[in-house]
């Protein structure tokens, strides 16, 4: 009987800058055991929804996880919205979209890099993190915030952007799309990339749909599910397919995600030429009572936001299910039986947020 | 000759005496003295005779020969009564066979053979009888601490020690009796009575297990055994005068008349030497207690195998056969290296080491030009030293920790330092420069490289040198690797042990220094005389082996300069905080242990896929050379 | 005398030179990478302060196998540059990697473990293609010692360029650059954290940079033998050889240990022995 | 703006299992389990979608009342089910990775059940 | 002068933060802030660290891995508590299981303020704490830190 080699892989691993733990159990390469642990991230932010007021505990939400703080807003105030039964501006549903795809765009391209770099193609990385920044400035230049945007509110959002810069950002997106492209082709010709991705970590479309994975990588798997279908904000005014990928295997996760960046600068070029004139928020008084479930589309998939209120400033109940958690059981499906090498891309390959799923 | 008789005639009596010796501390009385004698017996040997070539002796033929035949009658009886018992009926053909072509032999071609001189020694011999004297009889001594711990653990075994110790001795004399003999017929006798011998001694333990690679090992050797007596029929009929069945004469006779019992023998060679297809009985043969496996791996047995071929070295050379039957060498060195990657248990890792060095002695004895047989003779000298000293550290590790197994030696060297200091020599030894493995090998890629045919060896060597690298690099890693308490568990082997095992670990070392030497006084002088011409080393390398060896040896001073200064932490566990014993809790709140298994790479390295690939290789060639020595024939 | 002055001033000088190639690599690197990227002279800063550092060992054992590799790297890399024998260069450039392996192997951390491990598989893959390359030298020159190879006016390269492919694919290996970067590499290792060096911190990892710094200067000089009949194309060869490794490690991800193991031997065995062979065949055949 | 229709259905503990089934049945998938207290009960929703048509059932436990698990349906509501139990103290039986308190490690024990005290409260 | 100041290595952990700052340290890395030029390297490994940045308000399943990793930090070393939970808690302060800045569990040298801090900040910080990383170094001159064995040691 030859021995094993038990691996501790994390909490502190340069593939993730966020602590999560696996057991790692090898004979030589062979993955024959891993199991997750979590709560290395785990502040316990769903109670401090008794101590702030429910227009204060965006912030709160926001800081759920710093790269997609914009749609953790966003979802929490819809769902506010909804159970208050506030009407809010239509400009500001467009703004809403237009921050939630530049976020996503970010994200994808943040994700890209961190994988690139998960298979040892520093150059990637670079190239991936050189474009984001010009995304980072278009979020800084209208929102104030390079990472958390802080621009939603319940009611509305904080600030409008003109018509000029509305301008400007659909004619810089042009540049920006060649370079994605040029980025994204290296990412899906690349025969080293495609050795690394094809046929690792296979998720089943069963699998993938019944184990509960959400967004790119359940997409990945063939599985079309995008809470953007469902209309909210302004999407149900714009026009766009869920990006599916057959295959399961990262290499389709990876696909997913950078076709997807296309679709966000369409989605970002039809609400520009789309978005009406207006206000963009509407004063709220009272207190929400009732409940939801918000849900929305994240970089990584599906949101949901159980938002429940009991007449007073501060609601009764805030659970987020992010999509990192829901992706977890796909990935623990995933990991076993891979080789070493492919433990950090098949981690990375559901883009885990380890953020947002502790809270 | 009196010094050759001796060799050959104190040992027998020695096991005669054995036999009768049911008290421990008896027997220990006279195997210590004995072996020192043999030992001794044999470096006399090497003093009188080292400066003299080829000495021929005339010691009577006709009485000799007919003990002998009556001997190997019995013997034979022997093995029917066991194979029928046992139901193998492979071996009960072998033997009938065997058996049927000796009598035809002595009835019908016998009688007018006189060969006259029926012993003889050369430098050659002086090695054999000095790998034999030395080593074997270490391993000896070593066996006799060795059997009361194995009997003490394996209380199931019946202790057989008096037959044990016959067997031992008989071995050492028929050895010597093989490597002194000129004439071929006792060539043939020594040869049986060592294929008996190991079959009694793997069986040992009579476990099923143990009874079946006992028969295996014996089948094997048996048909090996009939390749010879072929060979000696063929003899007989071209020569009716008997004069060819002296070997300095019938290997002096050229390449017409000698090449077809050459392959024959070099057939039996083969597998007495167990390359493929016919490794499985060695591999099998680990069943045996340890000092056997050291006794039949290292310094006789199969070095019997080696050493029949590198003598008909000459007259393979330049011919397809010989070229076929390296080939056989060459790939055996391959595959049995690479399977050794995918094994864990340290006996079968020497196992395989042993066979891929068997075959690449056997690759240099087949091109058989001068400079390849001065590196074979130095890849059997330098193999039967680390090989002994590493089988007989893995038994006693064994003994102590209870596992042959790699993956259970981790952190050996504080467990038990001076076997773990001595494992790592001998396994420097067998693949790290400036050690004696690495010097042949490299006088083999040397030598290959301007021999007929030589890039395919040279390309052979170079990947199955790499991956030699792999295996023993990996052992070694897994002897410092500390968890990181541990306690120190090496005060009860006992004195004979550590006496054996510095002399080996001494000898490792010694021979290293001293190779040049052994090259210019036995190897040299042999070649000479067979080739005209002789190969050896640039003195530069040879200074600049001799001065890395001294860095390497004064290096592990250097960490008495690190006795202060340093800070020490656990190892890099991701950020989590283990226990001194190097347990962490992981998920779902399990303490596990931090373990840490090499690997095996069993996908590209596996035994089973290998060995398929090794036999249907191996066999194919020597049945193409086979079928070419028949068409000789006819 | 000379070869002792060779080796001397090789033991002196080649940390410098090294230590520069290692900067330019990485400032080339970084342009690659549309970065500004550090100082030139950043290995020899790292180092600097790494010799500044506290040691922090888990097993003092260490110490000893992180000086062994260091002293028996610049051995080898002496006996290469005295003109010593080729095989005997190659053999002590293994031993000193033995003593790499073996520091990783002691501290018992599962990276450093499966690093060594890792290490191993690629000694095995680049080793054979190695000592092929110095057989297909001997072939050219009919000579094993590097002063006879340097000193004969073959153009080598001409008769060996498959060998020369498949030296390129060791120098990816042995320079730690992707795909190959199995082991450890030069940045933080997304599979094993830094693999071998792990366990490794301070001076002694500073001397297992040095050790690398001999070892750069040794492999580029083997690239000068194939160019050795003239200097100025040999300097050429190396500058160019070394850039393409850059290119190579900036365009390729890290390839498994099947893959690394299996392209090693394909290019040594196909392309390394059938030049050989052609070599050989040429010749006048030693074939029978 | 389109805000999606939820249902939401009580549901018995007895009939859980039944209803879970069901719904695995007509091929929705899991999307949340959470829990909410509320006074001295403990509300806990299993919200499932199936072409984003999104329902939600709910039972209602006292605070010592076992569940079942529904992992045997849905291998991944284990995730969830361990959550609860880390965060709310509500035993979950016979979930298939069962981590038995390890999922997430809190300094107080049950910060979101009964009794749990926040930083700067008094008990 | 030292060698320090020119070759800071960087360990990055996050302590429980909501990863806007982890993604800044990253961002610093790259092509726009290119920290390499200073000769700052993300090394992911603490034995080969010099400057510890830490994210995040401590929580509580994390205070014996920044310990740990601390540890395993050879000397002279500095810590740069990036953000402002890593500085109070932040936002998190009155969660359950943050307890507080990461100045609770290590020493910090440097505090680099902002949520979620920029990478301007962040490698000012840095810089920053080379300075106090010479001064540790001086120090250490002046009393030479004496070995301690572990347990397990002989």
């Amino acid at each position: 009987m030859t021995q094993r080699i038990v691996i501790p892989f994390g909490p502190q691993h340069p593939v993730l800058p966020e602590p999560i733990h696996f057991d790692l159990v090898l004979e030589d390469e062979h993955v024959v055991e891993a199991l997750p642990t979590i709560g290395y991230v785990h502040r316990g932010l769903e109670r401090l929804i008794e101590k702030r007021e429910y227009p204060e505990y965006v912030y709160i939400v926001e800081r759920t996880c710093g790269i997609c703080s914009f749609i953790h807003s966003l979802t929490y105030c819809q769902g506010i919205e909804q159970i208050m039964g506030i009407e809010v501006p239509e400009r500001a549903h467009f703004l809403r979209t237009i921050w939630s795809e530049y976020s996503r765009l970010h994200s994808h391209l943040l994700w890209l890099g961190c994988f690139a770099d998960g298979i040892g193609f520093e150059n990637l990385f670079m190239g991936a993190w050189r474009i984001r920044e010009s995304i980072l400035d278009v979020l800084e230049q209208t929102t104030g915030g390079r990472v958390i945007q802080s621009s939603c509110k319940v009611g509305g959002v904080r600030r409008d952007i003109s018509a000029e810069k509305l301008d400007q950002m659909a004619r810089d997106l042009d540049g920006i799309q060649k370079e994605i492209e040029d980025l994204t082709t290296v990412f899906l010709q690349d025969d080293s990339i495609r050795h690394r991705l094809k046929n690792v970590g296979v998720l089943s479309k069963e699998d993938a749909y019944h184990l509960g994975a959400v967004g790119p990588t359940a997409r990945g798997s063939g599985v079309a599910i995008d809470l953007r279908q469902t209309g909210y904000a302004a999407y149900d005014k714009l026009h766009f397919e869920a990006v599916t990928e057959k295959d399961g295997d990262c290499y389709a996760r990876c696909a997913v995600r950078a076709r997807e960046l296309f679709t966000s600068i369409d989605l970002i070029k039809q609400a520009i030429a789309k978005i009406p004139e207006g206000p963009v928020d509407i004063k709220v008084t009272g207190a929400p009572n009732g409940e939801y479930f918000s849900r929305s589309e994240q970089p990584r998939g599906e949101l949901v936001h159980y938002l429940r209120g009991n007449g007073t400033k501060f609601l009764a109940r805030s659970r987020i299910r992010t999509p990192t958690l829901t992706n977890v059981p796909p990935l623990v499906k995933m990991i076993q039986g891979c080789e070493l090498a492919d433990v950090p891309v098949i981690i990375l390959s559901i883009d885990p947020c380890i953020g947002c799923m502790e809270r | 000759m009196n010094e050759l008789l001796f060799l050959i005639g104190f040992p027998a009596i020695i096991a005669i005496l054995m036999l009768f010796i049911h008290k421990d501390k008896l027997r220990n009385y006279i195997v210590i003295p004995s072996a020192v004698i043999i030992g001794v017996a044999s470096i006399w040997l090497l003093i009188s005779c080292f400066n003299k070539n080829t000495i021929l002796y005339a010691f009577p033929f006709e009485p000799a020969s007919k003990i002998m035949y009556i001997i190997e009658l019995l013997l034979a009886i022997f093995i029917l009564y066991l194979g029928i018992k046992y139901r193998k009926t492979l071996t009960v053909a072998l033997v009938l066979i065997q058996a049927g072509l000796l009598v035809f032999f002595e009835t019908y071609l016998s009688s007018g053979m006189h060969p006259e001189n029926n012993l003889f020694v050369d430098q050659f011999s002086i090695i054999m009888a000095m790998i034999i004297g030395i080593i074997g009889s270490l391993i000896c001594v070593y066996a006799l601490g060795y059997m009361d711990t194995y009997h003490k653990h394996h209380t199931e075994v019946k202790d057989r020690k008096n037959i044990f110790f016959f067997i031992l001795f008989i071995f050492l004399s028929s050895m010597f009796g093989l490597v002194f003999s000129n004439n071929l017929l006792w060539v043939f006798f020594f040869w049986e009575v060592t294929t008996i011998c190991s079959f009694i001694l793997i069986g040992y333990s009579q476990t099923p297990e143990a009874t079946n690679n006992a028969f295996l090992a014996l089948a094997m050797n048996l048909l090996g055994g009939v390749a010879f007596m072929v060979a000696l029929i063929y003899i007989g009929i071209i020569d009716p005068s008997g004069k060819l069945l002296e070997l300095n004469t019938l290997i002096m006779s050229g390449q017409a008349i000698a090449l077809v019992p050459a392959v024959l023998i070099c057939f039996a060679g083969i597998t007495k030497a167990a390359l493929m297809p016919f490794s499985s009985w060695l591999v099998g043969a680990m069943v045996a207690p340890t000092p056997v496996s050291a006794l039949l791996h290292s310094s006789t047995m199969v070095k019997a195998g080696v050493y029949i071929i590198v003598r008909f070295s000459p007259v393979l050379a330049g011919s397809l056969e010989g070229f076929l039957i390296a080939l056989v060498g060459g790939f055996t060195f391959l595959l049995a290296s690479s399977m050794a990657i995918s094994q864990s248990n340290a006996k079968k890792v020497l196992a395989y080491s042993t066979i891929a060095n068997l075959g690449l002695i056997v690759a240099c004895a087949g091109i058989g030009t001068y400079k390849l047989m001065w590196a074979a003779i130095l890849l059997i000298i330098f193999h039967a030293i680390a090989k002994s000293l590493l089988f007989l550290c893995v038994g006693t590790v064994e003994n102590r920790i209870g596992s042959r197994d790699i993956d259970d030696m981790s952190g050996l060297i504080v467990r038990m330092p001076k076997i773990a200091v001595m494992m790592f020599i001998g396994i420097a030894g067998m693949f790290l420069a400036p050690f004696g493995m690495l010097i042949s090998k490299w006088a083999a890629i040397e030598a290959f490289i301007v021999a007929p045919l030589g890039l395919l060896f040279v390309a052979i060597l170079a990947f199955g040198g790499s991956i030699t690298v792999f295996f023993w690099a990996k052992w070694m890693g897994k002897i410092i690797s500390v968890p990181q308490v541990m306690e120190r568990i090496e005060d009860t082997v006992t004195k004979e042990k550590w006496a054996v095992l510095y002399i080996l670990a001494g000898l490792t070392v010694v021979v290293c220094l001293i190779f040049p030497l052994i090259s210019s006084v036995l190897v040299e002088p042999f070649i000479l005389n067979i080739y005209g011409q002789t190969a050896q080393l640039a003195q530069a390398n040879i200074t600049i082996m001799v001065m890395m060896l001294f860095l390497l040896m004064i290096m592990p001073f250097s960490m008495l300069f690190y006795r202060d200064g340093q800070k020490y932490v656990g190892p890099y566990m991701g950020g989590m905080t283990t226990t001194p014993t190097m347990q962490f809790t992981g998920a779902m709140g399990t303490v596990r242990d931090t373990t840490m298994g090499n690997y095996y790479l069993k996908n590209y390295f596996g035994e089973d896929k290998l060995f398929m690939i090794g036999t249907v290789l191996c066999l194919g060639i020597l049945i193409f050379a086979v079928i070419l020595t028949a068409g000789v024939v006819l | 005398m000379i070869p002792i002055v060779n080796a001397i001033i090789y033991i002196l000088l080649a940390p410098i030179i090294g230590g520069l190639v290692a900067g330019i690599d990485r400032k080339v690197t970084a342009r690659m990478q549309g970065r500004v990227g550090p100082p030139l002279l950043q290995p020899f800063y790292d180092v600097g302060k790494l010799f500044e550092k506290e040691t922090v060992v888990v097993t003092i054992s260490q110490n000893f196998h992180v000086l062994s590799y260091l002293v028996f790297m610049a051995v080898s890399g002496a006996l290469f540059f005295s003109g010593g024998d080729f095989l005997l260069v190659i053999f002590a450039f293994t031993l000193s990697h033995i003593f790499l392996v073996l520091g990783a192997y002691s501290s018992y951390s599962p990276y450093s473990h499966v690093g060594a491990e890792r290490e191993l598989i690629q000694i095995i893959a680049y080793e054979p293609m190695i000592i092929l390359t110095a057989v297909g030298m001997y072939l050219v020159t009919q000579s094993f010692n590097i002063s006879d190879i340097i000193a004969s006016s073959v153009p080598v390269i001409m008769y060996l360029p498959g060998v020369f492919v498949g030296y390129l694919m060791v120098l990816t290996i042995k320079l730690r650059k992707s795909p190959f970067d199995l082991s450890t590499s030069h940045h933080a290792h997304q599979e094993i954290v830094k693999g071998v060096t792990t366990d490794f911190s301070g001076p002694n990892l500073a001397k297992i940079e040095i050790a690398h710094w001999y070892e750069y200067v040794v492999l580029l000089g083997v690239v000068y033998l194939f160019f050795g009949f003239n200097p100025i194309i040999a300097i050429a060869a190396i500058i160019i050889a070394y850039f393409l490794e850059i290119v190579i490690d900036n365009t390729f991800s890290r390839a498994k240990w099947q893959m690394t193991l299996k392209t090693a031997w394909l290019i040594a065995g196909a392309i390394g022995i059938v030049n050989l062979a052609t070599l050989y065949y040429l010749r006048g055949g030693v074939w029978l | 703006m389109k805000y999606e229709a939820q249902t939401t259905t009580l549901v018995e503990v007895g009939r859980l299992i039944g209803r879970v089934e069901q719904f695995r049945s007509d091929g929705c998938r899991l999307v949340q389990i959470s829990a909410t207290k509320n006074g001295e009960m403990y509300e806990i929703n299993y919200s499932f979608d199936k072409d984003y048509k999104f329902e939600n059932i709910r039972i209602t436990i006292p605070i010592d009342q076992e569940v079942p698990s529904i992992s045997g349906m849905y291998w991944g509501a284990f995730v969830y089910e361990n959550e609860m139990h880390d965060l709310f103290g509500i035993q979950v039986k016979g979930i298939n990775i069962d981590y038995k308190g390890n999922l997430i490690k809190t300094t107080i024990k049950y910060p979101f059940g009964a009794g749990a005290v926040l930083k700067g409260e008094k008990p | 002068m030292t060698y320090l100041s020119k070759s800071p290595w960087i360990l990055h952990y996050d302590a429980s933060s909501c990863n806007g700052c982890d993604i800044e340290v990253l961002a610093a890395l790259t092509p726009v802030y290119d920290v390499e030029r200073f000769g700052i390297v993300n090394t992911g490994n603490p034995k080969h660290a010099d400057v510890f940045l830490i994210t995040g308000g401590i929580n509580s399943q994390n205070v014996e891995i920044v310990k740990n990793l601390y540890e395993q930090m050879p000397n002279p070393k500095v810590v740069v508590a990036i953000g402002i939970c890593a500085a109070s808690g932040g936002v998190f302060r009155e969660c359950y299981n943050v307890s507080g800045g990461i100045d609770t569990v290590i020493p910090v040298d440097v505090y680099v303020p902002g949520c979620a801090a920029r990478p301007e900040s962040i490698i000012d910080g840095v810089v920053t704490a080379l300075g106090i990383l010479e001064q540790k170094k001086l120090a250490m001159n002046v009393n030479p830190g004496t070995g301690k064995k572990s347990p397990g040691e002989t």
